[in-house]
């Protein structure tokens, strides 16, 4: 997947997805996208949310 | 507490009021915080008194009467005579009816306005100081400090500015005549705006610029469509020439460069802009008494939530680092508000689009080829010239083109290029494109009305997967 | 087979080169098929022969003479003249550039281009009639067909197109001067646009509509700013009127509407528009031969693969029913040439734009509050009125809004109303919004360059969610 560190520093995901992940805790660059190309969709935050792997602990 | 002595205590105290601190404060307020905003000059700084507000009036007002001019292909026969006094008090009418209303705002989100300047005491502490006359001074406790102090214009030795024969880009937007000639210093996009309004008013325009071509750091098939159109309209490049000094020459100046072999040139004229890019404002604030200093380039430097080494100041807009825009000065001043909040926000924006009101306008988004191929994407290019565009025929345009970049593998859109009218306003679908992780084909099979420029948008990403219609496809 | 009777064959007969026609042709060439592109007049069909593409050239010349003679405030003094003829053959010019471009594309991507009608002489076979002399028949063989053949003006009862006194768009857009005064029967979005461009070219334009405002079909306070407008600027409006009769009188002719009480109204006038919608052409097909009749509304229907009842043969564009505007004929001929090359296409598009070239323009998208309620969504409104964007001043306009409607519960963007100068633009970034699925938030918390008409776009939809920095929200 092209999202994550290491290029640019893009993330791919909608504003919405990411204001989620950080109302959550979640690292959205560490998060394995579901969607077209990759995409980080705001259900794929939640289940990493659900998950411990993604997560940090909300201490951004 | 003595009269003439009055400490009062507030949540965040914001100083400067451009587009970086006013918008703070407007959204603290919203938030529920008490704010206080502290201006020495103007409400809406830089931006809406000196800056992006004049210019663009004073560009748009100049197309009307220079468009007329021009159109006889068009069956329309026009000299106009434009009064230039009489466009800078327009320009001043829409200066304040902006500027109003920002203040009305303020008061509206509860923000309390004081006026002077601002400068740090202690950790939590600031004074204001009002020019003059010694009525006292104001202290202000604070929980929390917002520093959106803005930048001033770079001078350069020997050039100091009068504002009678050297003059800012701030002087340059108020003018009463139009000069008969003017020497521009700098080609960046202050220089380049400016020097094509006053061509277009009449002006007899040299432009003079250290490096080898006009609007350093945008790619060179976009700085040239917009160099070959103020040559066609009589403004006068002069490249790797450095301003060296200036003298009174007659009714005019002369002003002197160097090439890097150490020739001197000599340009005469009846005044000279310089416009050599923008410092950040630290020297107002007294900044030491917050724990604060500028770094090597004489910004604050902040993280990702706008704060700065000292946990409870934040700093947004041109004081905090490049790109030195107003919309990034406005995000800043949102995220910041947000995070005194205690909300979840963050500088995670992936798109930061440009605009550089030349003619034709650029606007720019993201990656360009370059930087997305070292960034480590496989960048995929599509392009689309205007002259196959319907509606930039009907408006009698033919320069430019849209460029778009993505990424091969994923088909992510990376950023864009667009040097084409409007491409100020076109760039508006592409941000939002990156700034989502739209793919190509999101936009391509995105239906764009006809006939209308954002066309090319489409056309563009379709170039890239080899699906254009309009154009031959690689 | 003999002489002057030729059959050839083809994998993809297409019927029509409008933007419909020709885009599905050319697709469907890149695609590697075989394609003949049957045209009986003009490559471009209606739109770029005598419907979008010269309007919006007349449009667009107009405004800079008009803008010019208006902008005393500005400081700009000007008496533009308007050679109308000599304005009209700049738009032919321009005309010929894309209709040129149109052709050689279709020939770039491998088209057979044949002129003539094309009617069906069977469910596989057409016959290409050429115009007067019997030059001997073309048969051709198909495996399948796309109808594009487009639509033609409505003609009222009594009020025959003759050229010279009732013009029909196309005649109205082709004038050697400007007539003293016109009357339009019709405020529909092409009554508009026409009366708009001669009003301001110094005709004295009297609009009559069968119903009771502009812009049927659009919002009342869309449709309001345009008429506001169009009064300022002169145009004398009579709504409730219907068409009835006309005669010559004196130089000119007189135009008798009637109400709904039957009353009686004259007026006057040097010529007459009748611009009262458009109709489908399906007469000049033989449609009989193919199996095919048209609906009641006298379109084809089509499935979501533009396919019509016959399994092997298509229907894009006007032909093919509403809406009836050029882009969609354009993405219905790419879905029919992209399901004949067997792709999984589909007409699944849920954002067809849509633009008025009013002045202001409008530009709109998906669902209004009502159709959103009416489709069982929970409608939240966003709304920021052009006069508190910085931009708009700039350009001396403060008429207009942007709208958002959003769904409450899940943030969907829905649609959008757009009543501003270039608002078949910023359409733009809404139109990819609402196509991609994006949430009210994600435009909002984009970055939308300043100064911009588009930070009006991002302020309307946190307007929506209470969170606009300009504009006090509800
Ligand atoms: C000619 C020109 C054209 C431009 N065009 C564009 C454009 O088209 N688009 C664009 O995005 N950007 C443009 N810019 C840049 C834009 O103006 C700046 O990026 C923007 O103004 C930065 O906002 P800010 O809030 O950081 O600072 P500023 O707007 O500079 O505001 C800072 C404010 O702080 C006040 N201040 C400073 N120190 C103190 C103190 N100690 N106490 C109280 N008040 C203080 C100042 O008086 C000032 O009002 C242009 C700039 C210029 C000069
Ligand atoms: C004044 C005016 C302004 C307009 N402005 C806009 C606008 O701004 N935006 C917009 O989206 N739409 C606009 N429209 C509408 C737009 O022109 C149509 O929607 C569009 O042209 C439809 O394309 P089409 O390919 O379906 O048909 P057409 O463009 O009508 O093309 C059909 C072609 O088929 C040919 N033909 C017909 N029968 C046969 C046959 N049997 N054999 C061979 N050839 C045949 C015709 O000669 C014609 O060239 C405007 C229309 C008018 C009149």
């Amino acid at each position: 997947s092209a999202s994550g560190d290491g290029q640019g520093g893009r993330v791919f995901a909608a504003p919405s997805a990411r204001r989620l992940a950080r109302e959550l805790g979640v690292n959205i660059a560490a998060v394995d996208g579901s969607g077209p190309g990759g995409r980080v969709t705001e259900s794929d935050v939640r289940a990493a949310a659900e998950s411990d792997d993604a997560s940090d602990d909300g201490t951004d | 507490m003595v009269v003439g002595d009055v400490t009062t205590g507030t949540d965040v105290l914001v100083i400067g009021a451009g587009p970086g601190g006013y918008v703070a404060a407007i959204r603290a307020g919203q938030l529920g915080l008490d704010v206080t905003l502290v201006e020495r000059d103007a409400y809406g700084g830089t931006c809406l008194n000196y800056g992006c507000i004049p210019s663009k009036a004073l560009i748009s007002a100049t197309d009307v009467a220079h468009d007329a001019g021009d159109a006889e292909e068009m069956g329309i026969y026009a000299d106009p005579a434009v009064d230039l006094q009489r466009m800078v008090e327009w320009k001043d009418g829409v200066v304040d009816q902006l500027t109003g209303g920002v203040e009305k705002l303020c008061k509206a989100s509860g923000v309390n306005l004081v006026e002077g300047r601002a400068e740090f005491a202690g950790e939590h502490t600031a004074r204001i100081v009002h020019g003059g006359e010694g009525q006292g001074s104001e202290t202000i406790e604070f929980e929390h400090a917002v520093v959106s102090t803005g930048s001033r214009p770079i001078e350069v030795p020997g050039f100091e500015f009068d504002g009678e024969q050297i003059l800012s880009s701030r002087e340059a937007l108020a003018l009463d005549a139009v000069p008969a000639s003017m020497v521009v210093v700098g080609a960046g996009y202050i220089g380049m705006e400016l020097s094509t309004v006053y061509q277009k008013l009449g002006c007899d325009v040299t432009v003079v610029e250290m490096l080898d071509d006009v609007l350093p750091g945008y790619e060179d098939d976009v700085a040239r469509v917009v160099r070959e159109r103020a040559e066609a309209l009589g403004v006068d490049f002069h490249f790797g020439q450095a301003a060296d000094s200036w003298e009174e020459a007659g009714d005019g100046i002369t002003v002197r460069t160097e090439d890097e072999d150490g020739e001197i040139a000599e340009f005469g004229a009846e005044k000279c802009l310089v416009a050599v890019g923008r410092q950040p404002v630290t020297d107002t604030l007294n900044l030491e008494a917050v724990g604060l200093e500028p770094n090597e380039d004489g910004f604050l430097e902040t993280d990702h939530e706008a704060r700065t080494d000292v946990e409870h100041v934040f700093a947004v807009g041109d004081v905090a680092g490049e790109p030195m825009l107003a919309h990034t000065a406005s995000a800043e001043g949102e995220v910041a508000a947000e995070v005194v909040a205690g909300e979840p926000a963050a500088l995670d924006h992936q798109a930061i689009p440009a605009a550089v009101f030349t003619d034709p306008e650029i606007g720019t988004v993201g990656m360009t080829e370059d930087e997305a191929a070292e960034a480590g994407f496989d960048p995929v290019v599509g392009q689309f010239p205007l002259r196959a565009n319907g509606r930039a025929l009907t408006l009698d345009e033919r320069d430019g083109f849209v460029r778009v970049v993505g990424d091969d593998d994923s088909g992510f859109l990376l950023g864009a290029q667009v040097v084409a009218p409007e491409a100020s306003e076109l760039i508006a679908e592409l941000a939002l494109a990156v700034e989502m992780g739209a793919q190509l084909e999101d936009v391509a099979a995105t239906i764009h009305t006809h006939p209308t420029l954002s066309e090319a948008v489409g056309e563009a990403c379709a170039n890239a997967l080899g699906e254009a219609i309009h154009t031959l496809n690689r």
